[in-house]
C-alpha cells in the first residue's frame, strides 16, 4: 500500500497536482507530514526561529515539522524574482541547477507577495546555497517587518494599457540601496508592501494589499478613433451597453460617434479595454498614488485610499523614492508593532499624518468629506 | 392641589377630535394630490371630496397673542382646525376652493410667507440656541431667520431642482437631527471647556461625567475632587457641559459655525445620508451673521443652477463628485474635512478611480 | 435708545421675527437676556436643576439665567402634541388662556422631538399650571431617560400614500399606561424615541433620529392605471427620467406602457410620488421596522437600519407594543448611561442582541454581509 | 565563505537580460490587443509587430525537473523567455502565429491546461496552507486542486459574464489577499487556542502578544509567566500563535472553511470591493473538500447562469441584493453573516429601502 493513500487520491482529476510534483522531488520526508495533516486534519509544521544568511535578518521563513523523526527543518527562501516576473530560460536553468544541489528542487512560483520561493532548506545549507546563487544575481527578498518584495504588472512589456514603465520602476526601487538594507535588516514596525500597476485596471491587485500602490495614469483627454468604434460596434460589441456601465456616466454613443466627457471619465479603463484598437489613453501621464491597503489587519482590511491623485513620475524616480521614505519615517517614528501604515493612519487621523508630512490634503483622497463633527484644532489655530 | 397617581399619565387628546371635518370624513381614503401653485395643493379623495392645504412659514416661537390670531383663521377658513407639520410649518387645510385666495390674503397681512412645499426650500429645522439653551454655540434661530430672509424668494418659488432642507442647530446635540440636511448650520466650540473644580466638586457625578467622554479626554482629579482635561484628546463636544455646569465649554473668541451638505432622510431614489462637512468654521456674527449667510446662498445658488431635475443636493454632488464641490462654490478643502473618527477609513476613496478634473 | 439694539436688527428682513414675538409678550427679562447673548457672543442660559410636577421626574427643562438681576428662573415644560400636530382651535385657545395666567405666553410650536412646548415659567408656577391644564387633557412629554414623546406623519389624514394608519398607532402607544409611566419617571439608559411614517418617504425624518422607526409599506405589487401615466406623459412628466432614476432599476417605459418590476422595486416611493394619479401602492400592507437612528452619539451618527423588513399591524397593535419593550428590555439591561440602544447594540454586535431578543437574522438587514473574518461562536455551536 | 557586506543587497537581475526579443523591441510600443480564442490572446505594436500569449495553469509548487521541461518548451517557442503572471499562471510569449498550437499540443502533453484568459475562471491564488505553514486551519493548495478539478472548464472556456477570480487562504492572515475576490475560501480555526504556560513562559514575549490581539482577549498571568485567553473575547483568529508556539490553535475537530463573495480588486466599472462572508462554516475533509467544492459550484453556476454581461459575482448581486442572492444559491443566512465589528455599523441595511421579494 502506499505511504500517502490520501495525497493520492489529491492527485487525481484533470488539474496537475502538487502532489505529483512533490513526489517527483523525491522530498518524502515533506509529502509523510503533508499526508499527516490529511490523515489528523491539523498541520504538522510549527515555528522555525531565526534562521538566515549572515548579514540578512529577513527573508528566509524558519520551519520545523513536529515530527522529528520524519523531517526537522525545512525552511523557505524568498528570493526577489525579476520585474513583471520574465525569467530567460537560460538564468532559470542555472537556478535550478544550484537549487537542486542544496535541496530536494521543490520551488513555489510564485508566493503572493510575489517572490519565487524555494522549499524545504536546512538550516545549514542556506550559507552555501546563497553563496553561489548569488553569483548569478539573485538575491534574497523580505519577511518581518521590512521592506517587502514589490511587484508590477507587466506593463510597457506587452500591455498597451502601459501609463508608467512598471518594470522599471520596479528594477530601480528593488536595486535601491536604502531600500535594500531596509528589506534585508528589518527595523520598521511591520511590512511595508509597494505595488506598480500600470494602469487603473490594478492587475497587480495592489489596492487590496499594497501600503503604497502605484498606479498609471493620465491627465488629458482619451483618443478615439471613431471608426474603430464603428467596427467594433459592427462586430458585436454592444457599445451602448459599455456606456451605460461608465461609472463616469461619461459616455455618450449614438450609434454613429462616441462621445466621452473626459472631465467626468473616472479612469476605470472599461471602455479602453473593450475597445483598446478603438480608445487609447491620453499623452500626459503620470501615476495616481494609493495608500494603506492590507489583508485582514487588526481593524479588518483595509482598502487603499488615494493619497495623491497625480503625480508625474520621471526617471530615476528619486520623488517617489522620497516620498515613500516620508511615508515610511512617519511611520517608524508613529507605528505601533504589528501595524500597518494605513492603521497608523487610521488610529491617528489623516489630519495628523498630513500635517507632519506635509503632504496636501485633495477632495479626491475621500469618497466624501466627514460626517462627524469631532476634529480637532492645532495649537496655534484658534485664539487662546 | 396636584394630581393623585391615578388621575397621571393619560396622554394626549384624542386626534380624532381635532381633525377638521373634512379630513374626518375622508380618512384613509385619499387617492392623489397636486401641487396648484408654490405652498398650495390639492388632495382629493376616493368620495369625489377634494382639500386644499396652504402651507405657511412661521417664526417657531410664537406668542399666545399669535396664536389667537391663527384660530380666528383657522375658524375662518380651516372648519375651526389648524396643523403644523412635521418641519413646523404651518398647514391651513381648506375644504373650499374659493376660500384660498383669501385665507392667503390674510396670512400675507399677518406676515406669514407661503410656500415650502415641492421643490422649494422647505421650511427650516432650528432648536432654540440663545433662547433658551445653556449649551449652544451660536444662536440657531437667529441664523435661521438671516438665511430666511435672504433666500425667502427660495421658500415662495418651487422651481429648484428637488427640495431643499435647511436646518440649524446650536451645538453638537444637534437638537432637530439636522446631520441629514440638504444644508446644515451647526455651532460649533473649537476649545476644550474649562474646568472650575469647585463647582465640579459640589455639582457633579463625576464618574458619570468621565463615562461621558466619547474621547476618554476626562480623568478624575482626586486631589480637587474634580476632573482634569486632556487638551489634546478633547474635541469641544460639549457633552460634559452638558451634564455639568463646572466645565463651562462656551468661548466668545472661538465659538463659531460649520456648514454641512448633501444628506438627505427620505428613501426616495438615492435613500438616506448623512450631510458631509463643507466649512468648519465661520465666525459668530449677530445680529445678522454675513458669513453664514453668504456661504448659505453660495451653496443654493450653485446647487439650483447646476442640478439636473429631481436631484437633491447630495445627489447632485455624488453625480460631480467633491471635488468639483469643492470647486465650484469655491470653498476651501481642508485636513478637517477629511474624517478621522472612528468610521473614517470607510469615507476615504478607495482606489485610483480619479475624475479627469479631479486630476488638474 | 432700544434696551435690545441688536436683536431690533434681527427682526428686519420678511422672515415672520422671533423677536417681534418675544416683545409681544412682553417678557422683558428673557428679551434682555437673549440681547446679552448677541452682545457676548455666548448664552446667558445655565442649568436649571430638577424641577417639574409633583410625581413626574421628566418633561420639564429646568433653566435659570446666570443674570439673577434680570431674571432668575425660566422653565420649558414639554407638552405631548397631538396626533399629527393637529389642533382644534377650541383647544387651543383654551390652552392659551391657561398658558397666559402662568406665563408671558411664549410657546413654542414645535420641539424637534414633536412635543409643543412652553417657554419661560418660574418653578412655583409648574404645578398649578399643569394641574389646570391636565382637566384639557393635555399631558406633559418626556425628557431625559425615558420613552420620549412619539411622533408621526400625516397619514391617512390627509395622505394618499399612507401605509398604515399613523394616527391611531402614535394615539394608541401614547395613551399606553406603561409606555406613559416610562415617559413620566425615566429609568432607561438613555432616551428612546419612536416615529411612525406612513410610507418610506418617512416624511417624519424618523430613520435620522428614531430609536424605532415604523414605517408604512407593502408587500404586493403597485397598481399601474396606464392611462392616468399616459396623461402625465403628456402634461410634460418626463417619464423616461424617472425610470433611469429609479433604484431597483424596476421601472420600464416605452412610450405607451410603463412596466415595474415588482419583486425589483425598493419601495423608495419615488415614481408613486411623481404620479400620484397614475401609481398606487399595493394593497397586502404593513410595516418594515427600522432600528437605531440617532444624531451625534458617541461613535458619531447612527442612520437607524432594518430590524424587520415586513410586519403586520393590526389594531391595537400589541405585537408592536411587545415588540418595542422587548427591545426595551433587552437595552435596559445591557445598555450603559447615555447610550442610545442603535449604539448598545453596535457596541456588542447585532448576533447577540439577535439571539437575546430572539429577532430572527434577515439578509435585508444589512447592505452586504460582513467582510471581515472576526466573529465569535456561542458555547454550545461548537464541539469542545 | 559568507558573502561580506560590500556584496550584499543587490537585488533583482535586470529586466532587460529577462525579455524575449520581440517585446524588448517592442517595449511601450503596444496598440491594441484581441481575445484570439480562450487561453490565447494577440498583442500588436505600433512597429507593425505581433505577439502571441498562450496562458497556461500550474500546479505553483512545482518540482525542479518540471521546470526544465517549462524551460525546454520556452527555447523552442517563446525565444528563450517564459513568464508568470501576477496570479501565478504562466504565459507564453510567442512571435509565430503558427508556433500557437503546436505549443499549446506539448502543453497539453505536459499536462498543463490552457485558459484563463478574459472571461473565463483565472488561476487561482492560494497559499501554501498544510504544505509548509503552521496556522493553517485548512489547506489551501489542496482545496484549490479539488476546485480546479471541478471547475476547470470554466478555466477553459471564457464565456462567463465576466472575469472569475478564485482564491483560497488556509487562514484569517489571508496571504494572497483573498479578501477582494470573486470567491474567496478561507481556512477558520472556531475555538480559542489552548495555553501552554511552559511554551509561552520560555518561547514567547508576552507584551507583544497581548498587544497582537485585536480583540484585548489576552491577559498576563504573572504567577505562570504567562498569559490566559479570554474565551469570551477571542474570535479565533490565529494572531498570537503566529508570533508564539505556546498557544496552539489548531483543532481537527472544530477547524473547517469559509466561503466569502462578490469582491473585486480592479477599478473598472464599480471599483475595488470586498468579499462577504457567503458561508461561515464548512468541514474540513480531505482529501477532496466535497463540501467545499460543491458550494463554490454552486455559486459559479448560479452567477454564471443569472448575471448579465460584464457583470463581475459582486456587481451580480449588488444588482439583485443580498437577499436573493442567498435565496438563488440556497445558502442560509445566519447572525454570523451580519458584521459585528468596528465599522458593523456601517454595513447595515439604513432606511426601509426593501426590495419586494425580500418582503416574503
Ligand atoms: C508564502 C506566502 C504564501 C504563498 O505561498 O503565496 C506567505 C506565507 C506566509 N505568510 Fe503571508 N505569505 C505570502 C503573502 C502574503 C500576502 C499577499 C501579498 O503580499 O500580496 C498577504 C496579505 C496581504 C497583506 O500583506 O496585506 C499576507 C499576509 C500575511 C499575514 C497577515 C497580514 C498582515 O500583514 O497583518 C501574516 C502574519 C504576520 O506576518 O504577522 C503572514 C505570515 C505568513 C507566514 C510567514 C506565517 C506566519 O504566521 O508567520 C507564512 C509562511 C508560510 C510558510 O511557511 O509556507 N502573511 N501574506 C506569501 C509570501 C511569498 C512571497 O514573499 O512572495
Ligand atoms: C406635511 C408633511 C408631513 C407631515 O406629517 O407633516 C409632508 C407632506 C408631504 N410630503 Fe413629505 N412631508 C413632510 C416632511 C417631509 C420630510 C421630513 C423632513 O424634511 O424633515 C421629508 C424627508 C426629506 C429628506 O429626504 O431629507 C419629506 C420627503 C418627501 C418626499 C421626498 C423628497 C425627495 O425627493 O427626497 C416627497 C416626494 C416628493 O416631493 O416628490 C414628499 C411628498 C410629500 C407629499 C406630496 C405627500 C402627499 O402625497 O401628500 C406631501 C406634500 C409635500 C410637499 O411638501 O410638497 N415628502 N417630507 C411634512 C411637511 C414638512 C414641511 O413643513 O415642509
Ligand atoms: C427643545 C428641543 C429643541 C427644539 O427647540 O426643537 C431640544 C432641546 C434640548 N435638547 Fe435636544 N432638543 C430637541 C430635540 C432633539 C432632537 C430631535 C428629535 O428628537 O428628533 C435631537 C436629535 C435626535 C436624536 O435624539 O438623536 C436632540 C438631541 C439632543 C442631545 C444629544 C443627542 C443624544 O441623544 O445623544 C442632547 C444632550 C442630551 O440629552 O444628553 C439634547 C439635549 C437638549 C437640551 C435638554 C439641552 C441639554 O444639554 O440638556 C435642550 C434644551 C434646550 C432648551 O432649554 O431650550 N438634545 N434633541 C427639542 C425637544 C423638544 C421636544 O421635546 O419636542
Ligand atoms: C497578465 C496580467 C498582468 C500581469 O502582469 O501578470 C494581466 C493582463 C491583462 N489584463 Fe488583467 N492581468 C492580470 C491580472 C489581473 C488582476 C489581478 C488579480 O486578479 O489578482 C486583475 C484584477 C481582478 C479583480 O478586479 O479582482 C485584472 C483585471 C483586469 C481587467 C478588469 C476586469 C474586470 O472586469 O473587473 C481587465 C479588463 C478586461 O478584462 O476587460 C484586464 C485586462 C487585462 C489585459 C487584457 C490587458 C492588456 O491589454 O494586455 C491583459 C490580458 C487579460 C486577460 O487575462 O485576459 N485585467 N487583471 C495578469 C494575469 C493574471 C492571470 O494569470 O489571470
Ligand atoms: S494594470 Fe494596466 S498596464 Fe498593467 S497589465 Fe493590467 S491593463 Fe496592462
Ligand atoms: S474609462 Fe471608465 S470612466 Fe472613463 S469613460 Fe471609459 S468607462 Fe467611463
Ligand atoms: S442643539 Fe445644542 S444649542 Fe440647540 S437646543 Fe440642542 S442642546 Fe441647545
Ligand atoms: S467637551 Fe466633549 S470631548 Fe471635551 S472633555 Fe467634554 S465631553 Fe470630552
Ligand atoms: S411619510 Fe408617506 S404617508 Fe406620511 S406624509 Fe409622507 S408621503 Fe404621506
Ligand atoms: S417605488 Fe422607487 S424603487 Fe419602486 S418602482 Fe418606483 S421608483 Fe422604482
Ligand atoms: S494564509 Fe495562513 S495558512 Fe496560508 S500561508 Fe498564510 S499564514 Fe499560512
Ligand atoms: S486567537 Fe486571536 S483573538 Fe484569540 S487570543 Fe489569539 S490573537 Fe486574540
Amino acid at each position: 500500500m502506499s505511504d500517502t493513500p490520501l495525497l493520492d487520491e489529491a492527485e487525481k482529476g484533470p488539474w496537475p497536482s502538487l502532489v505529483t510534483e512533490i513526489k517527483k522531488t523525491g522530498f518524502k520526508g515533506l509529502l509523510k507530514i503533508y499526508e499527516l495533516a490529511y490523515e489528523d486534519k491539523v498541520t504538522h509544521w510549527t515555528h522555525g526561529g531565526m534562521v538566515g544568511y549572515p548579514g540578512y535578518d529577513a527573508g528566509v521563513i524558519g520551519r520545523l515539522s513536529d515530527r522529528h523523526d520524519i523531517l526537522r527543518d525545512c525552511h523557505t527562501i524568498r528570493m526577489i524574482q525579476p520585474a513583471a516576473w520574465f525569467y530567460s530560460t537560460k538564468k532559470l536553468r542555472k537556478l535550478v541547477e544550484i537549487w537542486n544541489k542544496y535541496s530536494y528542487g521543490l520551488m513555489n512560483f510564485h508566493g503572493a507577495t510575489g517572490d519565487f520561493q524555494l522549499i524545504g532548506i536546512e538550516t545549514d545549507k542556506i550559507e552555501p546555497f546563497f553563496d553561489e546563487v548569488s553569483k548569478e544575481h539573485w538575491d534574497i527578498g523580505g519577511s518581518a517587518g521590512d521592506f517587502r518584495t514589490a511587484s508590477c504588472c507587466i506593463g510597457p512589456a506587452r500591455c498597451e494599457m502601459a501609463l508608467i514603465d512598471t518594470l522599471d520602476i520596479y528594477q530601480t526601487l528593488m536595486s535601491d540601496e536604502e531600500i535594500l538594507n531596509d528589506m534585508h535588516r528589518p527595523r520598521f514596525p511591520y511590512k511595508f508592501k509597494v505595488k506598480i500597476a500600470g494602469c487603473p485596471t490594478d492587475c497587480i491587485a495592489g489596492v487590496a494589499r499594497a501600503d503604497l500602490l502605484v498606479v498609471g495614469t493620465w491627465r488629458d483627454n482619451i483618443k478615439i478613433n471613431q471608426e474603430e468604434v464603428r467596427k467594433y460596434a459592427e462586430k458585436g460589441v454592444d457599445i451602448g451597453l459599455i456606456a451605460s456601465k461608465c461609472p463616469g456616466n461619461a459616455m455618450q454613443w449614438d450609434g454613429e460617434e462616441l462621445k466621452i466627457d473626459n472631465d467626468n471619465c473616472m479612469r476605470c479603463m472599461f471602455c479602453l479595454q473593450k475597445m483598446s484598437k478603438a480608445l487609447r489613453p491620453g499623452d500626459d501621464r503620470g501615476a495616481t498614488l494609493v495608500m494603506g491597503g492590507r489583508a485582514r489587519g487588526r481593524y479588518g482590511a483595509f482598502l487603499g485610499w488615494v493619497l495623491m491623485p497625480f503625480i508625474k513620475l520621471e526617471k530615476p524616480y528619486e520623488e517617489l523614492k522620497d516620498l515613500i521614505y516620508k511615508l515610511i519615517d512617519w511611520w517608524d517614528e508613529n507605528g505601533r508593532t504589528k501595524e500597518r501604515i494605513g492603521e497608523t493612519i487610521y488610529r491617528l487621523g489623516a489630519g495628523k499624518f498630513l500635517k507632519e508630512t506635509g503632504l496636501k490634503p485633495h477632495p479626491a483622497m475621500v469618497q466624501a468629506p466627514r460626517n462627524n463633527p469631532f476634529w480637532f484644532y492645532w495649537p496655534g489655530e484658534v485664539e487662546e | 392641589m396636584a394630581l393623585t397617581m391615578d388621575e397621571l399619565d393619560f396622554g394626549p387628546p384624542d386626534y380624532k377630535e381635532m381633525l377638521p371635518e373634512t379630513l374626518k370624513r375622508n380618512y384613509g381614503k385619499w387617492i392623489y394630490h397636486e401641487l396648484i401653485k408654490p405652498g398650495v395643493f390639492k388632495h382629493v379623495s376616493s368620495t369625489g371630496d377634494e382639500v386644499y392645504t396652504v402651507r405657511s412659514g412661521q417664526p417657531k416661537f410664537i406668542a399666545s397673542s399669535t396664536v389667537l390670531k391663527l384660530c380666528d383663521l383657522a375658524d375662518k377658513y380651516c372648519e375651526g382646525s389648524l396643523r403644523f407639520t412635521s418641519k413646523h410649518s404651518i398647514e391651513w387645510i381648506v375644504p373650499k376652493k374659493d376660500d384660498v385666495d383669501k385665507l392667503i390674503e390674510e396670512l400675507k397681512k399677518l406676515g406669514l410667507p407661503i410656500g415650502g412645499t415641492g421643490n422649494a426650500m422647505h421650511s427650516i429645522v432650528q432648536c432654540t440656541g440663545w433662547v433658551h439653551c445653556h449649551t449652544p454655540a451660536t444662536d440657531a434661530p437667529g441664523i435661521a431667520k438671516a438665511v430666511y430672509d435672504e433666500l425667502i424668494s427660495y421658500f415662495q418659488r418651487d422651481d429648484l431642482p428637488a427640495r431643499l432642507n435647511i436646518a440649524v442647530s446650536g451645538c453638537l446635540n444637534m437638537c432637530g437631527a439636522i446631520h441629514c440636511s440638504d444644508i446644515a448650520v451647526l455651532g460649533v466650540h473649537r476649545r476644550p471647556p474649562k474646568v472650575n473644580d469647585e463647582v465640579v466638586s459640589k455639582a457633579c457625578e463625576i464618574p458619570t461625567m468621565i463615562a461621558s467622554c466619547p474621547t476618554y479626554a476626562i480623568k478624575p482629579n482626586p486631589k480637587a475632587k474634580s476632573i482634569r482635561i486632556d487638551a489634546n484628546k478633547c474635541m469641544y463636544c460639549g457633552i460634559c457641559y452638558s451634564i455639568c455646569p463646572g466645565v463651562p465649554i462656551a468661548d466668545a473668541k472661538n465659538d463659531g459655525v460649520s456648514i454641512w451638505v448633501g444628506g438627505k432622510v427620505s428613501n426616495t431614489r438615492s435613500g438616506p445620508a448623512f450631510s458631509r462637512l463643507a466649512v468648519p468654521y465661520l465666525p459668530n456674527n449677530p445680529p445678522r451673521w454675513p458669513e453664514v449667510v453668504e456661504v448659505v446662498k453660495k451653496i443654493v445658488e450653485t446647487w439650483a443652477s447646476e442640478a439636473k431635475p429631481h436631484e437633491r443636493m447630495g445627489e447632485w454632488i455624488s453625480r460631480i463628485g467633491w471635488p468639483a464641490f469643492f470647486d465650484k462654490t469655491g470653498l476651501e478643502f481642508t485636513d478637517k474635512h477629511i474624517d478621522d473618527y472612528i468610521f473614517s477609513i470607510r469615507d476615504m476613496r478607495v482606489g485610483a478611480r480619479i475624475r479627469g478634473r479631479e486630476m488638474k
